[in-house]
């Protein structure tokens, strides 16, 4: 089945990103397809490359980065969410004035009818949040 | 968006999305946000419902005045979704009454219905909590905020 | 010592104004703000929490927080004090020390 | 059309779980995840909610929240099926679509 | 921190300081970061406290594997609080009670005693909900997570 | 009075810091003083200077740095949880190895410490959070 993603939290505070990775993880093993992962409200915090978790813990970002590296997955963050709350690629930043981004590779900032296409084009969305 | 928009206005898959509504407004940005894809959403030709239970009745709450509070009062857009071809409200009964409100405490919320000589009808729906299961299972896509 | 309590959570959504109100004590002072004030409301399921509660408490509710969610102060219970910001930071300093339930 | 629940939530901190229960319909499961799992132990204030609930509706926890809360699937409730994140994913594809009570 | 730290072992102000925990851990990360926060206060020779309830005595819970949620399993560290000098430890009878759990399904937490030859005594103190509301009011500060 | 401030939650999404904002103006009219607003948790996402909110809304950060101008206050961002949430500044960003910084003018990044202290330096202390 073509399945697709919401997580709506940032990383470490809630286990909505952890509870979402595994279960991509789990639906690529058994041969799904993962239309896409879109992230919305402070889930777009997901996609800064500017974290530092302790060395003992998991690395959000860098799990999912890597997940969609090794299996071409679509990692969203919302535009809209993402100017309210400083996450910016190279493209934002100059349009908006900025002196940095903390984009994250394997993440792509784009507008909310990503989400709306998600929903269109998958056989089942999967809400991760609060 | 655009051209999103015009990717799908062209399509001819429809599925009915339900963006669920159980938080007040202000306290957390959810109701804001989920908002916000509403009328994005708008613009893919969907078949499109809102509900609000729980919290979420409080979205529609007549006389917001957030000037104290230094936030923006949305609550006038729940009012523009009529231009939007957005006309499914439901609101659940058993919700607004454990709050001690009635539907005269909500903003009134109309469409015209163009089907109908674009007749202005209410956007609002009052549904019983036993409506809200089949309510849910007709849908191909819920959201939740 | 005295305690100024705070809930900034509705009552119909999170347990934290119940316990809140489970763990006050004599001379204690309870503020309701941001999504709290909903629980400062006449006629709603929780209502006679405070409406029949413990008369050794004070409580209070953010006029700010009231006015954004459409609330007047006529729909608020006899038994709450609206205060302003001001009135919350008058509070803060009155009590001794303060608790958020969060 | 079938709904699957997610309930991620306490239900003693919230309210999303006995929201949940009070609108599933005939052939509805209810999948618990993260801290929502709480509600599929024995013995608690809410059990009965689930032991003696609705029966046509399927009940589900998902096992690595379980064992990372420090429940043992012998304190789970009998009518609750243990299952992992590869059940999780069998779960969505089976019902027709989701409704997570955040 | 050892900066800070000197800054205040000198001093003569201490206050008592209460830890209240009142949520789950690993749902949310505010036990961990809560016990991070106790970790350093130690080092500041206050009167410290914590006290558990509601879902927060979920965090006490012995047996906890998080191997397959991926995610760090930091329960050993509250048996290292006696180490840290955080020896006062109160939990909520009620709260226990509620969730079906007693004080044997919570994590033998000890410290020793430098007041009695080092005897190891129990952290935990289970504590009456009436009583609650005293230790609250005999606090200088109260951080809630 | 001198009164110490902890915000547990990021911008927008709950209405933590916005409480504290007008808690500590109100408090500064008063003619408290505010000895240290800390920034914890999510709090910390306060202190980047990224954010590009909607023209018709606040910028909370903004906000923040302006009162922190007016009055002096010291706004600070804890260390630990602002690695885990990619907050840094430049020395931060130096040290971790990262090639950009996003900590907005009038915050400083510290360690916990700053926040037990403010527990013990101020009269009172001042939760908002989630």
């Amino acid at each position: 089945m073509k399945i697709g993603i919401l997580v709506s939290e940032g990383p470490f505070t809630h286990q909505a990103s952890d509870s979402a990775y595994q279960f991509v993880k789990a639906a690529l093993e058994k041969g799904h397809e993962i239309f896409r992962v879109f992230f919305y409200n402070d889930g777009v915090n997901n996609g800064t490359r500017l974290t530092v978790p302790p060395q003992d813990e998991r690395n959000i970002q860098s799990n999912w980065t890597e997940l969609a590296e090794k299996h071409n997955l679509d990692l969203v963050v919302c535009i809209a969410a993402a100017q309210r709350r400083g996450i910016l690629d190279e493209n934002e930043a100059k349009r908006q004035g900025k002196d940095a981004d903390n984009i994250a590779p394997g993440f792509r900032i784009s507008g909310l009818g990503q989400l709306i296409e998600t929903g269109i084009e998958s056989d089942r969305l999967v809400v991760f949040g609060d | 968006m655009s051209e999103q928009e015009q990717e799908f206005s062209g399509s001819d898959v429809q599925k009915k999305f339900l963006y669920l509504n159980r938080r007040a407004p202000y306290g957390t940005i959810y109701a804001l946000e989920s908002l916000e894809v509403v009328l994005i959403g708008a613009a893919f030709d969907q078949d499109v419902s809102l509900a609000f239970l729980d919290d979420g009745v409080y979205q529609l709450l007549k006389g917001q005045d957030t000037k104290a509070i230094g936030m923006k009062n949305f609550s006038p857009t729940y009012r523009a979704l009529g231009d939007y071809e957005v006309t499914k409200l439901y609101v659940e009964k058993e919700s607004l009454e454990e709050r001690g409100l009635s539907i005269d405490d909500l903003m009134e919320i109309t469409y015209e219905d163009e089907d109908d000589d674009w007749a202005e009808k209410p956007s609002i729906q009052l549904v019983n909590r036993s409506e809200f299961a089949a309510i849910m299972a007709a849908q191909d896509v819920i959201l939740s905020f | 010592m005295s305690v100024l309590h705070t809930v900034n959570k509705s009552p119909f959504e999170k347990a934290a104004f119940e316990s809140c109100l489970k763990h006050t004590g004599p001379g204690d002072a309870v503020l309701l703000i941001e999504d709290g004030v909903y629980a400062a409301v006449k006629g709603t399921a929780v209502a006679d929490r405070i409406a029949g509660g413990n008369g050794a408490v004070s409580l209070y509710a953010l006029g700010p927080d009231l006015a954004a969610r459409g609330i007047t102060e006529s729909a608020v219970i006899e038994t709450v004090k609206v205060v302003d910001y001001g009135g919350f930071v008058d509070l803060i300093t009155e009590y001794d020390v303060s608790q958020a339930w969060l």
